[in-house]
């Protein structure tokens, strides 16, 4: 039960550019090692491609794809990823965010398991910017109540 | 009350201005930001954390503590606004 | 007149900032408020990257293949992080900002700062 | 945990918050135990830092495993772990006091966030304390000032206004704090306070070290409301749900204070703020006209919480006065201040919640014939606010007796009697209430449901009200285990 828009075009062009715009954000996460960009950058490009869906389609639409819960859910789920992985490292018996211990578990020298550790964090910065990008959007723009209409 | 606050601004930009003439030049290699701790990081990065961009590996890495707090700063905002704004009385489905 | 050349960056961000102060403190509009505050912290971000420059320097994504890296050819990498950090700041309080903007209006049905104290005193 | 109870102290409340907002999606009643437990661990961790920093000294803690200037690093020493100390126990004891009283200041699906957005003011906090990188401390500061701007909106109609004020004047303050950070990384190119220390001294006559240490002091100022930028304070706490009002009111202005104990004795040398800048000399000042204005408009005020406030306004007044006089009665005074402060406002502010919370209002008319319906609650109020007066047995006493004797070794007449002055105003403004509630020959208002507190509210304002006792007999031993260390040298 997917509610159409009225212009033809505005959708058609949403359909081939959003998963497009989501793929170049994936890009800009994984690829902040070595170009510009990294979590935040590429989280909030995934968040406006939700964004792009509310505006071009309408909420429900959008909640269809992706509920109110999931976003919850990721809101604390990168941040929870963050913090966990800091914890791991006191685990193994290092400081709190000292990924270089990673090199006991993973079959890689300290160097690698830094940047292994750079680029996981990165991801868990990624979920939360862009669950957070979209939760505020739809808190703001609806007043709260996720749905079409006045205040 | 418009008086008033041109007045604090004003002192403002003055306590501004006053400053800028002992800060170093734009664009100075030999600025005192530019030799103290920075080099270490231009240097370093690739050895130490295997990732040539050196911002990713400052921010993620060197002061990667500031960058979970910055996470919860987002989170936070995100949670304010659920608290303040979202009403779960009307159904969405 | 050199100190005027040299430093023209410093300029640009006290001129900036004493806009976004000045909205901040005398505008009546809560919103025109709100955007001030955006000006004034983009007039600090502006300093903070402005310091970070080195004149003939590159981006800092160090070229592997390079037998000596030397810190002169890149960029501070420094206060761009830290610009990140603050730039990510000031979105969540922008956000926060704007959801108390949002309460105000569902409870005074103005934006108007006078109005609304206007409001409250007839309440009184 | 032993080595890393000083980040746990930190992470421990943020990955609670998180959690929560996880469980709140699961099962929302389990919320509550989980985040008074949350804050009961971060009270038995803050209590083994004191104990380590009493028994072995500064504690560091090197984040990431990077060595100092260029990682964050954690500096516990004793005037970081007392304040921990005193955000832990506080913000311990107000949740306790919160599970009744919120339940009736806001709607149910809220709760859960509510306790999520507490438990990161507290990390925040503590986060602000425990730091010893100067951006950190930024970073932390901001996720304290966002949950507090969003607790605060969630009170009465007229907290969202003062909300928004709140954060456009903290958002001043906050700026003018990282303009400092930067002008300060410009100079030297270091963000690490042990760094800066070493860092600093030759560049005391440069014109941007004196900017940095006014944008410093100004927006520190804004944050611990110094008198003419205390705008946003009274309305604030107001209006705010009575949990929210006391656990900020005793915690957030006293780490305000800290900071700049941090940004003017281990930033800076004594010598910076007393030879070449006039620092001191401006901060006794304006500390002194701070504790004038404060009594004097708390005296005209009907609402008990913003005459509360506004003796707030009084009390930070006395903690930078004694932190800026220079000499070691004055600083001993003004940090036995900051934890005698804490717990006495904090008392107060759960009783005026503890009264909203029976009969709605908390006006001081509405005290007349209490000890009759709320005897327990109103002998824990006999003693705060002998305490607040300044009589011997209590806490009070101790903190203003050295604050009167610094400010009479630093030949400070007029901050003397400024001192002197508050404290009638306190005995004017206590004494008018203690003799409604004991001597008043007219009945209370019969149709409001008087009747003694809920235990969970009761017992955390029967600690604050003992507390303030044991804190007074025993003033002399935490002076000298902990309060001697923190005085900075060359004073």
């Amino acid at each position: 039960m997917i509610r159409r828009t009225e212009s033809l075009l505005v959708e058609t062009v949403c359909r081939i550019l959003i998963p497009l715009i989501q793929l170049f954000a994936l890009y800009v996460i994984v690829h902040g090692h070595y170009s510009p960009g990294g979590g935040f950058q590429g989280g909030c490009i995934l968040g406006a491609s939700f964004i792009l869906m509310v505006i071009a389609y309408d909420i429900r639409w959008m909640k269809h794809r992706f509920s109110e819960k999931k976003n919850t859910l990721m809101v604390a789920l990168g941040v929870f990823i963050y913090s966990l992985i800091g914890f791991i490292c006191i685990f193994l018996g290092a400081e709190y965010l000292n990924y270089g211990i990673f090199h006991r578990i993973l079959p890689v020298d300290v160097a690698k398991a830094r940047s292994l550790g750079i680029l996981a964090v990165e991801t868990g910065v990624g979920i939360t910017v862009m669950a957070v990008m979209v939760s505020i959007f739809l808190n703001l723009t609806t007043y709260g109540k996720h749905e079409k209409g006045e205040v | 009350m418009k008086i008033f606050a041109i007045i604090i601004v004003i002192l403002t930009g003055a306590v501004l201005i006053y400053s800028t003439f002992d800060m170093p030049d734009w664009g100075n290699p030999n600025s005192p930001a530019s030799v103290h701790v920075s080099p270490r990081y231009i240097e370093k990065t690739i050895e130490e954390t295997a990732t040539p961009n050196a911002v990713t590996s400052v921010l993620a890495d060197y002061r990667g503590f500031d960058t979970l707090g910055e996470t919860i700063v987002i989170f936070t905002a995100a949670i304010v606004c659920i608290l303040l704004l979202r009403r779960e009385d009307d159904k969405t489905h | 007149m050199e100190i005027l050349i040299g430093k023209y960056n410093y300029w640009i961000y006290i001129g900036l900032m004493m806009i976004g102060f000045y909205a901040m403190v005398a505008k009546k509009n809560l919103v025109k408020k709100v955007v001030g505050m955006n000006i004034f912290q983009t007039a600090i971000i502006l300093f903070f990257i402005s310091t970070s420059y080195k004149k003939n320097a590159t981006i800092p994504i160090i070229i592997k293949s390079q037998e000596v890296i030397e810190p002169i050819q890149y960029i501070n990498p420094l206060p761009h992080v830290l610009m990140l950090t603050a730039i990510v700041v000031m979105v969540s309080t922008f956000g926060v900002a704007l959801a108390v903007i949002v309460m105000l209006y569902k409870q005074y049905k103005t934006l108007e700062e006078d109005e609304i104290i206007e409001i409250l005193k007839d309440k009184k | 945990m032993g080595e890393h109870s000083s980040i746990l102290v930190v992470v421990i409340s943020l990955i609670a918050s998180i959690t929560n907002v996880f469980i709140a999606l699961v099962r929302k009643s389990l919320c509550y135990p989980f985040f008074v437990f949350i804050l009961g661990i971060c009270f038995l961790l803050s209590m083994d830092i004191l104990y380590t920093v009493i028994n072995f000294g500064t504690v560091k803690y090197k984040l990431g495993g990077w060595m100092p200037p260029w990682g964050i690093e954690y500096v516990v020493d004793h005037l970081n772990a007392f304040v921990i100390a005193i955000v832990a126990t506080i913000s311990f004891v107000v949740a306790i006091y919160a599970k009744e009283s919120i339940k009736k200041e806001i709607a149910k699906p809220r709760l859960p966030y509510f306790y999520s957005t507490y438990l990161l003011l507290v990390a925040g906090l503590i986060g602000i304390v425990i730091t010893g990188d100067i951006f950190n401390l930024f970073v932390f500061l901001e996720i304290a000032s966002l949950a507090g701007y969003a607790l605060i909106a969630i009170g009465e109609k007229r907290s969202v206004l003062a909300s928004f004020n709140y954060i456009i004047m903290g958002t001043i303050g906050a700026c003018f704090y990282l303009l400092g950070v930067g002008y300060i990384y410009i100079i030297t190119g270091s963000l690490n306070i042990a760094d800066l220390t070493r860092l600093l001294p030759p560049l005391y006559e440069s014109k941007v070290t004196l900017a940095a240490l006014a944008f410093f002091v100004i927006g520190v100022a804004i944050k611990i409301a110094l008198f003419p930028l205390h705008r946003w304070l009274p309305d604030s706490y107001t209006f705010a749900p009575s949990a929210v009002s006391a656990f900020a009111s005793a915690t957030v202005t006293k780490v305000g204070i800290y900071v700049l104990i941090r940004i003017s004795y281990t930033l800076f040398e004594p010598r910076f703020l007393t030879e070449i800048t006039p620092l001191s000399t401006i901060l006794v000042w304006w500390a002194t006209i701070a504790i004038f204005f404060g009594s004097t408009i708390a005296l005209g005020q009907i609402d008990f919480k913003r005459t509360l406030s506004y003796i707030l306004v009084a009390e930070v007044g006395y903690i930078v006065l004694g932190v800026s006089l220079g000499n070691k009665e004055g600083f001993i005074g003004a940090v036995l201040h900051i934890l005698n402060d804490a717990v006495m406002i904090a008392c107060l502010f759960m009783i005026a919640g503890g009264l909203f919370y029976r009969i709605g209002r908390r006006n001081l008319t509405d005290f007349t014939g209490l000890k009759k319906y709320m005897p327990i609650t109103m002998t824990a109020f006999l003693v705060t606010s002998l305490s607040m007066i300044g009589v011997p047995p209590t806490a009070g006493f101790f903190s203003k007796w050295y604050l009167i004797l610094g400010a009479i070794r630093a030949e400070q007449w007029i901050s003397a009697s400024a001192l002197i002055f508050s404290s009638l105003v306190n005995a004017i403004i206590f004494f008018k209430l203690l003799e409604k509630v004991y001597f008043s020959k007219k009945e209370a208002i019969p149709k409001y449901n008087f009747r003694e507190l809920p235990l969970s509210m009761l017992t955390p304002i029967v600690l604050m009200g003992l507390a303030v006792l044991v804190l007074g007999i025993y003033s002399g031993k935490i002076i000298s285990t902990v309060i001697e260390f923190t005085v900075p040298k060359g004073f």
